[in-house]
């Protein structure tokens, strides 16, 4: 399998799809250049202005017109750019996108895609660095997924392409470099689905998005200290894999939820959360959350750094809870 | 067609006649069953304002597509949304479009290209852009009517969604109903500048205004607009002056407005307006009194079936939501 | 003391702390006529047009000319007339007023109050419902307060007036008609103090804002079978009363959070997971949360009733919680 | 002042100059510290743009307010902000005057009435009205200028502030820095309409445009502008075509743009312009050679200050986020 960056991969992925249906098409700003990380390099090129569509400083109109463009039967790509813009199109997201089916009592299908590059990355500050994905599991009427490799963020965008939900898809730009075989031909990804990074009996690490190099380096670490660590990247955040997460902590008792966002009220809280309810608290032996403070992103490198999760806040923790 | 065609074919303005009327009669019905607690929720009526419904969507194909405001039972209805879908959804009953999910503000019939009333001022703005931009893209000539309120063109999304279908070029009528008042508060004190077609003409989308009372002359300027609309040439803005004859809610007595303002609004009646001009092309006060209790009576017939109907199935309420994810029935 | 509704608490307390402060105003839609809910009756007629400031419906920009006017020195009460409409101004609240003074290293000092009437109320249906006051727990640089009663909204209002903070005030539209005493002299109620509705030692039941009521009658319902309720109205979410709520878990042994909202992700799993994580699930029996299922809020009543939390749903839980 | 005086003024335009040619001195020394590492995140420069912030911030008090965009360097140094702080903010280093925690797209001098820079294209404009309609309440007579670039046009917030501030009769001055691009992307080709201009006066804002690469032409409509802004006219919009000779960032070649193209762009540099009006007008190439060395050693100083500053004390990072429930350091 050839070895492809992860922008790479979504720029595959989503070529692969425009190229099966014609109904699939990208609208966003500056996609005439490629996109702002060239996720669409060569699309105008290749499918034409009419399907890759460079739009004004319109977030609210540009996620308000991929509804409407669903509505009539056509498969939008909604692009983003940053995340954070996304709050400039709250109530078409919110209030339209994940309502209008059930409004409507199922006639309406709005079968579009939502990619919003998120996270901390090159010290870009807290309005360009936010990762509010608990959010969107809060919000009924949609599916949020946030890949951390190549091959599941190829995967999981063919699988909302196709997917008559709309799906919303949280991409770490602080993964867009990172390297990973992607096949050839890229099969959708089944959404609600965790990967084992790792087996281990100790503890039981979740994690998603950006946290999980993070969370491998930490595990790894962790091995040499003769503390194993069943590390399970979610992958999808809704629908997510309550089953995977509940077997491994019932065989380790022990879940600890690494998270780039901010810990309080964080999906996090979710997951550890509905483990205790479905485990039963006698059944568990630790629990604990890892996040951001609840403190905006700050610019400067020793800032940032003072505040975000590491791989040896990750051993530290894990440590005290295993030995503690 | 012409005005003088329009103004002239007494045929069409009966056609117009029939479909206010119903409007009309739709809402009275809706309203008296809000009176006695039947219909749930806040219930926004358009009596005074079908003259613009009417007269645009005569002129739309059924599949064409509009969308709507939370003051949309006309659009609906005049788009050819089935009326015992609407009243029942109106009721909060099974058999309602929505399955009783929706209810007035959220009313839709995608089956007659009606794409949905929306909650927020201008929602359905940006939906309609990208419905018209689909449409095209999948090499239809269907054209879209977006519907909205004077109180829409000071938010956002007008500037944005005219600033976007003029620059693609899509086939959108704007339709803005201007009756002079958002809620409780008179339009002329939040909107600044020359005017609404001039804001539409300053994002390039081409406007004209009407007085939105007289049916034919809405009817005359949606079939020009429409014609260059389908024509390829661009979105365009239709400014409709009229009047609402009833409060912003059914509930609301609009008490501000003095009676004198409020007896001048009524003059202004479209239907009445209409009713006078087609009695003197010779139409008989008979004939008009027949179309008139004809939809009273399709109406009322509506209002009992509604009333009639059960109640959706509980369980419903769990369907609808998405197809991966969905959440299961309560442990 | 007279006992007045819960929106006339509000607009008692309002016109007080502008009577006091002539930097504090209002501003939002249809202020002019007292606002949507009567909440600034006679404040257009007592304070003048420019300090009761009817607005165009513009969201995006109440919301930041709000923050606008904070940053010179004025004290503004944005009224959001719906919560659902925060929603079209969400860059300006989230991206902008919660973090303008982390930015600006503390240089800003957004000293602004965001009134929200949310929450399911008279068959409103999906876009005039919502509760979504978990989101804003995970934000950065706002307090967020939810009170129950004309009392507690009297007091937090003019807290939040006083704070140099950024105040969300999430008002329960189903209550503004509940009534209770008020003093003449309303005081600043603190934030991040719960408020105990009934001492009891089986279960822990913590809610807030529309849910108080339900919970209440729950509560009362529980006791005649023998079940003793400790139940904690929260009042303010962020901060929230982590102290009080982990010293009566502690006792009781059991939690229940019942809340409006939709469970997944909701506030209640930030309160089952910090209990969790404080007390370590050794010291905790049982642990479960009820709400909203991941659905939007549907208009008929026989719905809503399908889904909504309610008395009987909290009389159940509890009981199997102790007894099961 | 008037036009024949902004141009006869050579006083005036030397202080433009110097100005100008600080703003250009501490754009090139950030550009230079970025290539090294030393500045981190995102820099975008506002090289070619200078005589708009000059012309428009030199009629400005100090009490007076700016809102700026994700661009902003300039004005704030044109504002009066302090350059020490300025480029030990974009260091990310102590004595920032965001303490490190804003950096260059949120650089703010709130002493000097700069309100912040932003990272959201129109952010700054509603924070600008109401910044306006709070100094009208606290009875002071200081104005707001309001900064954004072509792009934000077609942002919501534009069109609401707008006409929120023509409404209530704000005293703000909005300057759109109409550089023709927006990141990768002409605005032509996004923006519909007969222009920025025509917008704001359909807003009720009248609007005046002017070759913003001309400072004395900047700096005669700004004054023009601004008397009516603060003598209570209302909002008034002034329209500056200018060039940004930069990329979108400081790491973007803007290579698509043809060297015909850049070369006909460098053509219009305002500061060269200027300096040759100025020697038209009889200045010395010496003395402004002076004033161009000096702009350079005041900057290199700050930037060999900012690269020998501390970093902020990592404990700072937990510090104003909020009064209540602040994060508490983590356990
Ligand atoms: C974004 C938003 N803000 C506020 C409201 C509350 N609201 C509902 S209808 C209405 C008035 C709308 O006026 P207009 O657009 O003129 O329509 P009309 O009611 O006159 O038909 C308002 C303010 C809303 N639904 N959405
Ligand atoms: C709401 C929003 N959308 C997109 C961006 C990304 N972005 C940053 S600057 C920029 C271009 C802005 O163009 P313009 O307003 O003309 O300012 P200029 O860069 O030309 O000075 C874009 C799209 C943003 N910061 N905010
Ligand atoms: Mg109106
Ligand atoms: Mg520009």
């Amino acid at each position: 399998m050839p070895e492809v960056t992860l922008v790479e991969a979504t720029r595959l992925a989503v070529a692969q799809e425009m190229r099966r249906d014609p109904r699939v098409w990208v609208l966003g700003e500056d996609v005439a250049r490629g996109g702002l990380f060239g996720q669409y390099r060569g699309f105008p090129e290749e499918f034409g202005e009419a399907r890759a569509v460079s739009t004004p400083i319109s977030e609210s109109t540009i996620m308000g017109a991929g509804l409407g463009a669903a509505l009539v039967g056509t498969r939008p790509v909604i692009e983003m750019r940053i995340f954070d813009f996304t709050l400039c199109a709250m109530d078409e997201l919110a209030n339209q996108i994940a309502k209008i089916r059930y409004m409507t009592g199922g006639q309406a299908r709005p079968a579009l895609v939502v990619r919003m590059p998120h996270g901390m990355w090159r010290s870009s500050a807290a309005q360009h660095s936010q990762s509010l994905e608990a959010w969107f599991v809060h919000l009924p009427g949609v599916v949020a997924v946030a890949p951390a490799t190549p091959a599941d963020a190829a995967g999981l965008l063919v699988a909302a392409i196709r997917s008559d939900d709309p799906v919303l898809v949280f991409e770490a730009k602080d993964l867009w470099q990172s390297v990973g075989p992607v096949p050839e031909r890229i099969e959708p990804l089944p959404f609600g689905v965790a990967r084992r990074v790792r087996e281990g009996g100790d503890l039981t690490l979740v994690c998603w998005s950006a946290l999980v190099p993070a969370a491998d380096r930490a595990a790894a670490a962790l091995a040499e200290r003769g503390i194993g660590v069943d590390l399970l990247d979610l992958r999808s955040l809704w629908p997510w894999d309550e089953e995977a997460v509940c077997a491994s902590v019932s065989r380790t008792g022990r879940l600890l939820v690494a998270q780039e966002a901010v810990t309080a009220a964080g999906f996090g809280a979710e997951v550890a959360a509905r483990v205790v309810e479905r485990l039963g608290p006698g059944n568990v032996r630790a629990v604990r959350r890892l996040g951001f403070p609840r403190v905006p992103v700050p610019f400067a490198p020793p800032l940032e750094a003072e505040l975000r999760v590491t791989p040896e806040r990750i051993v530290q923790t894990a440590e005290a809870m295993v030995r503690g | 067609m012409s005005d003088a065609k329009a103004a002239g074919n007494s045929a069409r303005l009966l056609d117009l006649h029939r479909l206010m009327r119903r409007i009309r009669a739709f809402e009275e019905a809706a309203v008296a069953a809000h009176g006695t607690g039947e219909i749930p929720g806040p219930l926004h009526v358009s009596i005074g304002q079908e003259a613009v419904a009417a007269g645009v969507c005569l002129n739309l194909r059924r599949d064409d597509r509009i969308t709507s405001t939370h003051r949309g039972h006309g659009h609906a209805l005049a788009k050819g949304a089935g009326v015992a879908g609407m009243m029942a959804e109106l009721h909060g009953r099974a058999g309602g479009h929505c399955g009783g999910k929706g209810g007035s503000m959220h009313i839709a019939d995608f089956g007659a290209g009606m794409l949905g009333a929306n909650g927020v001022v201008a929602g359905g703005i940006p939906i309609a852009v990208g419905a018209a931009q689909g449409l095209r893209l999948l090499g239809s000539d269907a054209v879209v009517a977006c519907f909205f309120g004077d109180g829409a063109v000071n938010r956002g999304p007008f500037l944005e969604g005219l600033n976007w279908a003029a620059l693609y070029r899509l086939p959108v009528l704007f339709v803005c109903e201007d009756n002079g008042v958002a809620a409780f508060t008179r339009t002329e004190s939040t909107t600044a500048g020359p005017g609404i077609a001039a804001r539409a003409e300053a994002l390039g989308v081409p406007a004209e205004t009407v007085d939105g009372n007289y049916a034919a002359a809405v009817d005359a300027a949606a079939a020009r607009l429409l014609a260059a609309v389908r024509g390829g040439a661009g979105p365009r803005l239709l400014h409709a002056r009229t009047t609402r004859l009833s409060g912003h809610t059914s509930t609301d007595a609009a008490a501000w407005r003095s009676t004198e303002e409020v007896a001048a609004l009524q003059a202004r009646d479209p239907i009445a307006t209409l009713e006078a001009a087609l009695l003197r092309q010779g139409a008989s006060a008979e004939a008009l009194a027949v179309v008139h209790a004809e939809a009273e009576a399709e109406m009322r017939d509506a209002r009992e079936a509604a009333r009639a109907a059960p109640w959706p199935d509980p369980a419903s309420a769990w369907a609808d939501v998405q197809d991966t994810g969905a959440a299961g029935r309560a442990a």
